[in-house]
């Protein structure tokens, strides 16, 4: 895990990128130490805010010569959603925001070159561009399926066009590319472009789908975990809350929570029990101790 | 400014002495710890402040055997406040000795450790482990667990079990290890509690643990968190944390408890809270929710009170510890 | 979203039948009513809104004697929420029902008359004034009161002085008057006390009172409020309501609490705040802390739990009561 | 009492005076009820604030064409405060504010022409300007004493003199005009314009103290209270909270709490107890039954 630093950063840039917002920070010493992957986890309102937890957003782009870092955040929906992003969004340039990062691990990334596929839903293709770029250095070439429910949420379209001609892009109503999920095209895609690897990002779905498909393919397979627990991955950005943990079989067998912020966000696919997520699955390591008859909100 | 107000005058914020009693006749350099269950074993954050520097860590909960947790969701924002219902995971007693304080005590944290169990005897097996830990400060008593014996019913619910646990604990622990009985609002009378753990041997009282509380998910329509329930913190419940220690002081004052420390906790984010508790009565602060928000708070809150009882003319913390009752 | 969302055809707003069950059988239009002592007796509000359109108001309690309420300062501001020592002023059962009373009467407003009193037959006497009350729909014991009979422990603090006032106050009062008792959450288990306010013949349960908190000034170094502690009220406290709701209304499916309707209150100050409410067991929600934010809320959130109602697919009020137990 | 309404102000203009802001908002139908002593309650911060409780503030001046009104505020100070006064000052021109207004009573005028003496400490003096005009146009006349700890909290000094030669200045400092209390010059000052009513807002002290003048020299003395009650005067805006009272006689000679957000915040000086502010004097009406031998939190 990277060591994470806090920092208030100053607001550069807050500008809109489709359905989404671009905003710039700058703050000292974190754009070098940030690899793709990694998250900052933002301090929504002051001191006499009634919202206590930072929200996570992966870096989108570090900069360590400008000191900056980027992210890209939606607002979000929902009836009773949207507190954070919707006050982040009302930020100031040249305000300052509280941040701490780089938080989590980064995406493992092949020494040499390989052929990759790079699987996005909505704001999942974030951290997407810089992985593309470290794979490309080490000699790789890189694809990209990016989905979203419809043409207005899908980000990074035309970067990844520039990237590569391997780009197929799904909606769910059809407004932009392939009338579908992202998962639909997997399995040929990966066939096409003879991947050595897959790399994921987005809802839990689209994580559980391409490891399955990356399994039956014996392909490599690797996500970035994000909304499997709507209530709070990344809550703390510290480590010590435990809201954020998944089932995570580990390389001695044994399965364990894992907590996304820490030891994630970025899992082996694989390895993760996409089903058991939002359950405690009873051979997962201290399972036997929860249920001696008693139950409590403890 | 009301006819009450006082007239001090300022020191330098250096020169206040912050030695904090600790339950047993001890002292702790400064009054600052962390609040059980938010700071995890210390590893995480002391990325983010020495944990040398601070009074002294709590522990997350400590149980017998390992622990998963509860289900997710786990946790839910509320306003000013956030609901818990984590289930206190963890890697057992005997894991914690060996890996956790052996680190802790490398940094030369000063730790308190906060057990538990589910049944009385459980409670003194993880004391009997914690006897010659290195590093080991003190004990803190989580009794807002279920006692299996009870149908579940927190131990910090009732005088009699809550009494049980405490003596049970403090019969084997080593007796120079102060024991802290850590208690909840949800309850009539909250001295009467305190009185039952004071009278069966805790050293120290620590206030509060999380009251009850409850969010539903108006998308879903099913309570938000995987227990139902869960522990409602943060600056929503400080007044209702600084009620329950200035009662509870109040009633030592009065003679009715024998006079104990208490460590005060319950939405602590700056000084000015952490003074709250003091002038009500604590002489010890426990950082909590406020580390989600910002892992250096601790150490902040810290900085903050030495200049706040030094801006008021307060040459040491416990001239401070009780002001308001007077 | 997770697996327990579900799917459900909206409605338009305008088509939920609204009628809210009240105690003793009868129905309200909707479950919308003022919390005791934040709609005064109405005159204030009526500026803001007419208040037939509420599904009730509940009047600040009423208590024997005219009482001039606490020294101020009486209230203090705190994290999302509000601390209060006012009182209970008012002007006198007697001045109640001859000016007030009559003043709401004329303007088609549907009142709960929230009582009060330090002595069993003081809340007797109270309801006795109200029999033949024009516009009376309901009584509202406020059992928070401090009980001068057993050494000023709030009433609601304790099952048996709970149900003896409530005993008192079914005993005198019209028969077809429902009579709620008011409960407070400062107690190890909310439900055994409504268990014995039900038993004693309570036709609902309102909840909750304000838990007690305290704010101390960090200028002064003294409390607050010149009460020392106060209530504590506003969405700080939400998640406490709502699982005191949850609870009894569990209690109540479980049966062993009989089924009586439930007002829900604390912290309410949008729709969905009242739908949470609702989901938990309430057929009926109270707005108070909120007016002081907003004076139109109380029909503001009706019109919002409308609408909330509606898109998801809710065709009655009556529909979603407790539907987070499913 | 008037019959206050709640609107969406917009933000119109935000601007330093001094020590002080002057924030304009435009809101309909409500500068022409407005008096000069009627309050505004401004609700600070959105939906996701901590703060619930609306902040008070005297209108400076209301303007029926423009639809405006105007107020003038301070950052509090003290060691934790200031928070909502603070939140107002970063309030952005063109977005909205959600007052009540307008709230309580106004100063009686005479209906005729009268010598008045107008007496402020601090930022009392913004309600006062209003009611000079009204004075001046019954054919009176006018004259000034402001006070502050020091010149840069005294609000309204120029306008004053473009009304009158007859201003006075006190700062507790010395930093500007007579080094001391707004009271010191008081008994003099009256005297000498043959003062036929005394009208004063500010700090309890100085209406205390204005009042014992006034009443010693048998002069008619108005006073708008408003720090009275650290607490929360005004905290509701809406009359119901009844955090806001202070021991009043009424016509009656009955003592009783009264209202500084409805009843007041404008009392004939003579009919408050000022001594008695912060207590329940026995003879209040109702303070029997508040001690029958129970103390308790309600
Ligand atoms: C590792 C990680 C990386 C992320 N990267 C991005 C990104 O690059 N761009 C982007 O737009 N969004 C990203 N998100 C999602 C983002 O954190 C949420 O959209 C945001 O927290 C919602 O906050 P809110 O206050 O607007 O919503 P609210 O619903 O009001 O938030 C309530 C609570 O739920 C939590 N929450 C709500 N939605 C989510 C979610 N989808 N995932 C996790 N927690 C949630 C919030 O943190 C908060 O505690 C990421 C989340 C994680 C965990
Ligand atoms: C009738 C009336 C008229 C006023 N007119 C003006 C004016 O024209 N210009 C101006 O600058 N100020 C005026 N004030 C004072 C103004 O209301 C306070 O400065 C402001 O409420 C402070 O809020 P805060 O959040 O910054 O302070 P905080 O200390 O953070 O507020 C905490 C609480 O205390 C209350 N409070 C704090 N100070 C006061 C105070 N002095 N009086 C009443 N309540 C207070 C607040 O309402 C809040 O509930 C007036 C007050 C009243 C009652
Ligand atoms: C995520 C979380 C986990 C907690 N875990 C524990 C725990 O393991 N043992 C315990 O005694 N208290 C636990 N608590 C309660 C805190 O120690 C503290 O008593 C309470 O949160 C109030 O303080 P705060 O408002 O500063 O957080 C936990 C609180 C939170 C928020
Ligand atoms: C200023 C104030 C006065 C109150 N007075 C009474 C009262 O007279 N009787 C009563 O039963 N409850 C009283 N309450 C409690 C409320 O009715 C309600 O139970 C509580 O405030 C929780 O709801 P809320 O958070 O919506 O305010 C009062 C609350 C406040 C804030
Ligand atoms: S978010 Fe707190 S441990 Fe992961
Ligand atoms: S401020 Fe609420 S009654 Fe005056």
């Amino acid at each position: 895990m990277a060591h994470p630093l806090q920092r208030q950063a100053e607001i550069v840039e807050l500008s809109p990128v489709g359905a989404y917002h671009r905003l710039v920070l700058r703050a000292e010493d974190i754009a070098e130490r940030v690899l793709p992957g990694h998250v900052v986890a933002v301090a929504v309102g002051g001191p006499d805010s009634a919202m206590l937890m930072r929200r996570a957003f992966f870096v989108h782009r570090a900069d360590p010569d400008e000191q900056t870092l980027e992210i890209v955040f939606s607002e979000q929906g929902g009836s009773d959603q949207g507190r954070g992003t919707r006050e982040l969004a009302q930020a100031r340039v040249g305000g300052t925001l509280d941040i701490v990062a780089p938080l989590g691990n980064a995406f493992p990334v092949p020494n040499g070159p390989v052929s990759a596929l790079l699987v996005a839903g909505g704001h999942g293709s974030v951290p997407l561009f810089g992985l593309a770029d470290l794979i490309r250095e080490h000699g790789g070439s890189v694809s990209f399926i990016l989905g979203a429910p419809d043409a207005g949420r899908l980000f990074g379209v035309d970067r990844a066009k520039e990237l590569t001609p391997d780009v197929l892009v799904t909606t769910e109503d059809g407004s932009y590319g392939i009338r579908g999920h992202v998962t639909l095209p997997l399995a040929e895609a990966m066939k096409a472009i003879d991947a050595g690897v897959v790399y994921a990002s987005g809802p839990t779905s689209v994580l559980r789908a391409v490891t399955e498909t990356a399994t039956k393919l014996d392909v490599r397979c690797f996500t970035a975990v994000e909304e499997t627990m709507a209530c709070g991955v990344g809550i703390c950005g510290v480590g010590t809350c435990l809201a954020c943990v998944l089932p995570v079989v580990g390389d001695d067998g044994v399965s364990r929570f894992a907590r996304a912020c820490v030891e994630g966000p970025c899992f082996d696919g694989t390895r993760v029990r996409w089903d058991d997520i939002g359950t405690v699955p009873p051979d997962v390591e201290g399972a036997a101790a929860m249920d001696l008859g008693v139950t409590g909100a403890y | 400014m009301t006819d009450a107000t006082t007239f001090v005058a300022p020191l330098e914020g250096g020169s206040v002495d912050m030695t904090a009693p600790f339950g047993g006749g001890g002292t702790l350099p400064n009054p600052v710890t962390t609040a059980s269950g938010c700071a995890g074993y210390g590893r995480e954050l002391a990325k983010f402040q020495p944990l040398a520097e601070l009074g002294s860590i709590t522990t997350r909960t400590v149980t017998p055997q390992p622990r998963s947790g509860r289900a997710t969701p786990r946790m839910a924002e509320t306003p000013s406040g956030l609901l818990n219902g984590i289930g206190l995971p963890g890697v057992g007693i005997a894991h914690f000795v060996e890996n956790e304080l052996a680190w802790l005590a490398e940094r030369g944290a000063r730790v308190v450790v906060s057990i538990a169990g589910e049944r009385v005897d459980q409670f003194a097996e993880c004391a009997q482990w914690l006897n010659d830990g290195p590093a080991v400060v003190g004990l803190e008593v989580n009794l807002a667990c279920p006692d299996a014996d009870n149908q579940g019913l927190a131990f910090a619910r009732n005088p009699a079990t809550a009494h049980d646990v405490i003596q049970a604990v403090r019969e084997v622990a080593d007796p120079a290890l102060p024991v802290y009985a850590k208690l909840t609002p949800d309850v009539a009378s909250v001295t009467d509690i305190a009185k039952a753990c004071v009278r069966a041997g805790a050293d120290g009282l620590s206030m509060i643990n999380t009251p009850l509380g409850m969010v539903i998910d108006t998308d879903t329509l099913r309570p938000r968190l995987s227990t139902t329930a869960g522990g409602l913190s943060g600056p929503a419940i400080r007044p209702i944390a600084v009620r329950c220690v200035y009662e509870v002081h109040a009633a030592m004052r009065a003679g009715e408890i024998t006079t104990v420390p208490i460590t005060g906790m319950g939405g602590i984010r700056a000084g000015l809270d952490a003074l709250e508790f003091v002038l009500a009565g604590a002489s010890g602060v426990a950082v909590g929710t406020a580390i989600f928000h910002d892992p250096g708070a601790p150490l902040r809150v810290l900085a903050e009170l030495r200049e706040a009882l030094a801006a008021r003319g307060f040459a040491k913390l416990t001239d401070a510890v009780g002001h308001a009752h007077q």
